[in-house]
């Protein structure tokens, strides 16, 4: 087992964005670190210039090594960028696009993390203690597919655009999650403890769950017969299919309680 | 009350959008039209000096009647006024809440700001 | 200015007669030269593979279409990227990249000369603005005049001359090259939302058809004298059956022009479908091919298809509209009006697809069974069929039976049942590549003359040098070598000047667009014609005095100016 | 003298039209053009020489030495963004993705703040668009979605749609249907055939709905979306199936309101939908005269419309990340660099506040909003006045503007790329 401990500096610019897809479990089998590269907004640095670096084991695989970052990373964006086994732990915020293609391993953020945490997902499993911002397991610009697999537990809110073109895997929020979530999902499932606003717009298929209150269901999703179980705990919910502004859609919304666009 | 802003496009402010300094972009970007009947429920006239609070800041404008507008909502011209409480959240998309801005209105003594004043209270350099 | 020696060149050069010689290539300001004195700038070519610069005479790189096909398309921008070096701006980017990318990309597999194969002439300022950045190629646009409502008119009222005058006129203005025919007469009805099938059925208001429209336009080229032929983009692309479309357009085009075809027919691959729905879907090639090789008037280009992803773009809008009716993935369409349209679609050719992989074998189909390799130009219909940086793998599946049965081994298991390529063994030599690849392209454009396509005294000094020693490698074995062998250039000599080397460029680069001028009498001058510019003012958006592209757009440029029959 | 076919450097109808009266170097008439044409030809506001922050006030100086404080600037910044783009020539946009790949900057135009969130809906679905002509010689329904084109673009109605003459039209006007689309009556709205008046944030639903009715799913939906009634909905989409050709152009009302991109993905949708039965187009109402050639432009070079952030010597584009506002709004840029647009006048005022901390160079021939913020400012020629460019109208046609003054200042062009050389200049040493 290798723990890697990274803490961040000071810097004298705090709110410039640093790009660090480096910092991910299979860089540090490698003993030397002074080849890794991150960037600082336009600035090309080694680790060591942004972080002090602490390391201690061996590690042969992925799978051995354990990250564990401290001090303000909240703008440190891409961290366990296609990790695919080991661990990431965050004590305290993370930046953007925090375990972008991530197929395997853990990652686990004791703060915030920042806007599309596990952006294209394929597998593995992200907690974050906080919240998330936006785009919370979407996909890309452009691109039809978002996540693919895998696990995201969120146990504070998350912000909009939560699972957009979610395709398959399970996004699980305890606290509220914003407008939008689940926009264009076409499988995958997205489990919401609290609120959610608008959910399941323009949905093919896949399933959200909302615990608390579903506001502004869309007039195209529709309102099924009788209440359905989900589990022992979530029972009673409401039944909606939709989006039924597409073509045979096999969406499925279930809400504690809901109220209509109107 | 809350009211929903809308900030846009008129055509006197597109005229004046090379002389921002001047005294009607600042008339025409510093009057928040609204619906007669909220005027009346908050007892202003045509002209009264208003401010306006939401989440990001607070500014004084004057009250302009307009009937196209439904009750609750109010219009102002993109300006530096309109400016001072939008809200700058884009929600991941580049683009702030322009239309959907959540403010209060109150009536107000406070004389309006002209432009250059409202960005010498940012940190802004006068002329 | 500068001299250059190139050294012991293995050279095949088609138009020339030269089949593999080691000859030295003396080069002068720019043009192949008897002999320089000034040895001192030598590049020594080691005895490798020494070809004309390549020219690809069908490709979409450049214009309105091209460009929404990047800005809709942010995923596939991220799959090409690359960062600036000394003389290289950052590119992205793989199925559209940016401008940039396409002139580097081009330049390392040693093309020298491309033509944007539409162009709508409301919107030539956007293909020639993007020109100017396409700088290791010399460019030129066919200008698309299928829909054009003065042609279709011209046509009703049986006016040739007149159908020139417009032709020759927009050319010149716009700073087109050639006369580019695409779903005639269909995408004048896709502006109503619908299409004319093939090739009698009158288009809506107008009266004519598109079997008139491209008769009227094959011969309009010929009295204006342009140096290529009409280009034509058949109807009826990519449905099943339409290879009788095909045929009939072949059989009835007159032979009318010695020096080159009198028809220029693209894609073919995407016409040469048997069937009658995706059901029973198969290769029509060799009806294809038996005509062409009867017909010498006809020139065509593969438009191969090869798997992976890519996007399609085209002038026929409602062509474009059918395929995302079956693909169900994002749809630009952007109508020209009185001109033409265009369609956008990304697409996935897969091998797992029975259609995607009959559609593969057809283009190699028509490649091998049309035996005069100066009739079949090799090209992809970039990006249509696939991007041009897979041209060399298509050259290696030319040359190689084997390589062609691995690969088929790989597809959908019912498509022997629809085509015949495992039965064909023919494999293609390295003289009959250069032919379709350069020389019979410049042929076709008719820019032989002008110094493209070959490397005799007084050609422009656009040289390829690739890694291969012909004599050292069996292309019909070791296709990988083939294929990494022309990749990347050693040398892509422009204009006398080394651009790229090994794949990187050397220069900032400087290229020409080639243009028409048709001169045309007084008589016949139709921006003179008061009906005419009455009916533009009134239906175009765009002042006709806003219309002709200024000299501004073309700085370095060559003109053609034609001697023609009005 | 008159000049005429003068393309007006004013909003993205660019109408061609225009007849200018020149006296002694002036403009003194615009014929044909709208109120906007005669302000922006009739201007006035200028900034006569370059200028720099001295203190709490602002010094003339010379070209040379602003360029070289602005060149002082960028070569130290570790992030600078360069925004604006729209109000300039297709040249100056060049000079200028090529200056912020020399930087590793993040360059932005004006779209991610009008329609950003249409070109973001467009990467997700694509987009069925035609140019102006063709929906002036054909459309016989036009709708106007969350735009009001009296205000916006004066004359689009009667160069493009309603009031202009078509080809397969008999009686343009007459055989024409409108419907306008809006949250409150505008002025356009007064002459509409139908007008849908939408609650605020409500579009998203009302084009779900719609999408549903011309689906034969109507049955699902409650009698009220958003404010407007089922009957108007059905009777709106009856319209919509029976057009032969029908035009949707929408405005901000759709890209700055509540859900953004994704209401227009969902208009997007819907003409797909209707492509199905009829003929349907959708066009956005670009605002400023070049925004769209700066995103052809910045697509061109770069791969992408707007918002592409050059930091690590790649692109690399990500609105919400790589855009302005949200740039700024987070103070991750530590300059910034403005041209052809006045981002003071048209941001939120926490971005504005990024801006007074930071160093600020504008190039622009007036004085503005964000003059009080700059360090530097560079004036310049009037684009499509006083020097002739390239610009692209909001369906893509290209067009060049004329010079129709002569003047004494250089254009943004000649600005940037001497900015440019300086940059390399003190990078070197």
């Amino acid at each position: 087992m290798k723990t890697v401990r990274l803490k961040r500096k000071d810097i004298k610019n705090p709110y410039l964005p640093v790009e660090a897809e480096k910092i991910t479990t299979e860089t540090f089998l490698n003993n030397d670190i002074s080849e890794i590269r991150i960037w600082s907004g336009n600035q090309e640095k080694i680790l060591e210039d942004l972080f002090t670096v602490d390391t201690e084991g061996e590690a042969d695989t992925a799978e051995d090594v354990h990250i564990i970052l401290s001090g303000d990373c909240s703008k440190v964006k891409r961290v366990g960028e296609y990790m695919t086994a080991g661990r990431i732990t965050v004590e305290g915020d993370i930046g953007m696009h925090c375990g972008n293609f991530m197929s395997g391993g853990l990652i686990e953020i004791k703060g915030n993390a920042d806007s599309w945490l596990g952006r294209e997902m394929r597998g593995g499993e992200i907690i974050c203690r906080g919240n998330a911002a936006l785009y919370c397991g979407s996909g890309y610009r452009g691109e039809k597919k978002g996540m693919r697999g895998g696990l995201i537990h969120i146990e504070g809110d998350a912000g909009d655009f939560l699972g957009e073109t979610l395709w398959g895997g399970k996004i699980i929020v305890d606290g509220n999650a914003g407008n939008m979530p689940g926009a264009e999902m076409q499988g995958g499932e997205i489990i919401i403890g609290k609120d959610a606003e608008i959910p399941g717009a323009n949905m093919k298929d896949g399933v959200c769950i909302i615990c608390g209150t579903a506001f502004d269901i869309l007039p195209t999703f529709m309102l099924e017969d009788g209440k359905k179980n989900i589990d022992d705990f979530k029972t009673g919910f409401f039944e909606f299919s939709g989006d039924h502004a597409n073509r045979k859609p096999k969406g499925r919304i279930y809400a504690k309680d809901y109220r209509i666009h109107q | 009350m809350i009211f929903h802003m809308i900030t846009g496009r008129t055509v006197k402010q597109g005229e004046g959008v090379e002389k921002k300094l001047s005294a009607d972009y600042k008339k025409e970007t510093s009057a928040c039209r609204m619906n007669p009947l909220d005027m009346m429920d908050l007892g202003l006239n045509e002209g009264n000096h208003i401010k306006i609070i939401s989440d990001y800041g607070e500014v004084v404008m004057t009250a302009v009647e307009d009937k196209t507008l439904t009750a609750g909502m109010i219009f102002i011209a993109y300006g530096p006024y309109c400016n001072v409480i939008t809200s700058h959240d884009t929600h991941g998309t580049g683009m702030p809440d322009y239309k959907s801005t959540p403010v209060r209105i109150e009536e107000t003594d406070e004389d309006l700001k002209t432009v250059e004043e409202l960005f010498r209270g940012m940190g802004g350099t006068s002329l | 200015m500068s001299e250059l020696l190139v050294k012991n060149a293995f050279v095949i050069d088609p138009l020339n007669n030269i089949n593999g010689e080691i000859m030295d290539i003396a080069v002068k300001d720019g043009k192949i030269v008897e002999s320089v004195k000034d040895t001192s700038n030598t590049i020594d070519a080691k005895g490798n593979l020494t070809l004309p610069g390549g020219v690809d005479s069908h490709t979409h790189i450049c214009g309105t279409k091209v460009n929404f096909g990047r800005y809709m398309s942010p995923e596939d921008m991220r799959a090409g990227r690359g960062r600036a070096q000394k003389y290289m701006y950052p590119v992205s980017g793989y199925s559209v990249p940016t401008v940039y990318a396409n002139t580097y990309r081009y330049s390392s597999l040693g093309y020298t000369t491309v033509l944007e194969g539409a162009m709508a002439p409301l919107e030539a300022r956007h293909t020639h603005e993007e020109f100017s950045y396409n700088t290791l190629q010399d460019t030129m646009a066919n200008t698309l005049f299928d829909g054009n409502w003065a042609v279709m008119e011209a046509v009703a009222e049986n006016d040739l001359k007149k159908v020139a005058a417009i032709v020759g006129w927009t050319l010149a203005a716009v700073k087109g090259f050639a006369v580019k025919i695409t779903n005639p007469g269909g995408t004048e009805m896709w502006g109503w939302g619908k299409d004319v099938g093939c090739m009698h059925t009158k288009v809506d208001h107008f009266g004519v058809t598109a079997a008139e429209i491209t008769d009227y336009l094959i011969r309009a080229n010929e009295l204006l004298n342009l140096p290529h032929s009409a280009h034509l983009h058949n109807n009826n692309l990519g449905k099943p059956g339409n290879y009788k479309c095909t045929l009939e357009r072949m059989q009835r085009t007159p032979d009318l022009n010695d020096k080159r075809q009198t028809l220029y027919m693209t894609h073919v691959q995407f016409h040469s479908y048997g069937g009658s729905k995706w059901a029973d879907f198969c290769s029509k090639a060799d009806d294809v091919a038996w005509m062409i090789n009867r017909k010498p008037q006809i020139a065509i280009d593969m438009g191969q298809v090869m798997f992976g992803k890519t996007t399609t773009m085209t002038a026929d809008g409602p062509m474009e509209f059918n395929l995302y009716r079956l693909y169900n993935n994002k749809w630009s369409n952007h109508d020209v009006e009185l001109e033409t349209g265009s369609g956008i679609i990304p697409v996935l050719y897969s091998k797992k697809n029975l259609v995607n992989s009959i559609m593969w074998s057809i283009g190699l189909e028509l490649a091998l069974m049309t035996k005069n390799p100066w009739q079949c130009m090799l090209a992809t219909d970039n990006p249509n069929g696939a991007p041009f940086v897979k041209y060399p793998e298509v050259i290696a599946l030319l040359m190689s039976s084997k390589y062609r049965d691995e690969e088929f081994s790989t597809l959908q298991k019912d498509t022997e049942k629809r085509v015949i390529l495992p039965s064909l063994d023919r494999e293609m030599d390295w003289n009959e590549i250069a032919i379709m690849t350069r020389a019979a392209q410049a042929k076709a454009l008719g820019i032989v003359d002008l110094g493209k396509g070959h490397l005799g005294v007084g050609a422009d000094a656009d040289i390829a040098i690739y890694p291969v020693k012909t004599g050292d490698i069996d292309p019909t074995q070791e296709y990988e070598k083939v294929i990494e062998g022309l990749s990347v250039t050693t040398h892509t000599i422009k204009r006398g000047r080394t651009v790229s080397k090994d794949g990187n460029c050397l220069v900032f680069g400087d290229n020409a667009t080639i243009w028409v001028k048709p001169k045309i009498s007084e008589n016949y001058d139709i921006s003179k014609d008061p009906e005419f510019i009455k009916r533009f003012e009134r239906y175009y958006t765009v002042n006709m005095a806003n219309y002709p592209v200024e000299e501004e757009y073309i700085n370095r440029n060559i003109c053609i100016e034609t001697e023609t029959e009005l | 003298m008159k000049i005429t076919d003068v393309i007006c450097p004013f909003c993205g109808c660019l109408c061609d039209d225009l007849t200018v009266t020149i006296e002694n170097n002036r403009v003194t008439g615009v014929d044909n053009g709208c109120a906007l044409a005669e302000a922006k030809f009739m201007h006035t506001g200028r900034l006569n020489n370059p200028i720099i922050k001295d203190g709490d006030r602002f010094r003339e100086t010379g070209y040379d030495d602003a360029i070289g404080a602005a060149a002082d600037i960028l070569k130290d910044s570790e992030r600078p963004l360069l925004f604006g783009w729209s109000g300039t020539q297709g040249e100056a946009q060049c000079s200028g993705v090529h200056l912020c790949e020399l930087l590793g900057g993040v360059i932005d135009n004006t779209s991610s703040i009008c329609h950003g969130p249409s070109i973001l809906a467009i990467q997700e679905v694509g987009h069925p668009g035609c140019t102006l002509g063709q929906v002036k010689n054909r459309a016989d329904l036009i709708i106007y979605w969350g735009c009001n084109p009296v205000e916006g673009h004066p004359r689009h109605m009667s160069r493009y749609t309603n009031y202009a003459d078509g080809f397969f039209l008999e009686n343009a006007f007459r055989e024409r249907k409108l419907i306008v689309a809006d949250v409150r009556k505008t002025e356009s709205a007064n002459l509409a055939d139908e007008f849908i008046q939408i609650k605020p944030g409500g579009d998203y639903a009302v084009f779900s709905a719609l999408r549903a009715i011309i689906r034969g799913k109507g049955d699902i939906l409650p009698d009220y979306v958003a404010g407007v009634a089922k009957s108007q909905l059905e009777r709106v989409a009856k319209m919509c199936l029976e057009a032969k050709f029908g035009a949707i152009f929408f405005g901000l009302g759709l890209t700055m309101t509540k859900n953004k991109y994704k209401n227009i993905r969902n208009a997007i949708e819907l003409t797909d939908l209707l492509c199905r039965h009829t003929k349907f187009t959708i066009t956005p109402m670009r605002g400023h005269w070049n925004v769209y050639g700066s995103n052809e432009v910045m697509t061109w070079l770069t791969g992408y419309p707007y918002g592409v952030d050059f930091s690590r010597g790649i692109a690399f584009y990500n609105p919400g990340e790589t855009t302005a506002i949200d740039i700024l709004a987070k103070k991750e840029c530590d300059a910034m660099f403005v041209v052809a647009s006045d981002p003071a006048a048209h941001m939120p005022k926490k971005c504005a506040e990024h801006m007074a901390e930071i160093p600020v160079i504008q190039i622009d021939p007036h004085i503005n909003c964000t003059t009080l913020l700059s360090d530097v400012q560079l004036p310049v020629a009037v684009t499509g006045i006083e020097t002739p460019g390239t610009a692209y109208r909001m369906d893509g046609i290209p067009l060049r503007t004329k010079k129709v003054i002569e003047t004494v200042y250089p254009n943004d062009t000649e600005i940037i790329d001497k900015i440019y050389k300086k940059v390399l200049e003190v990078q070197k040493k």
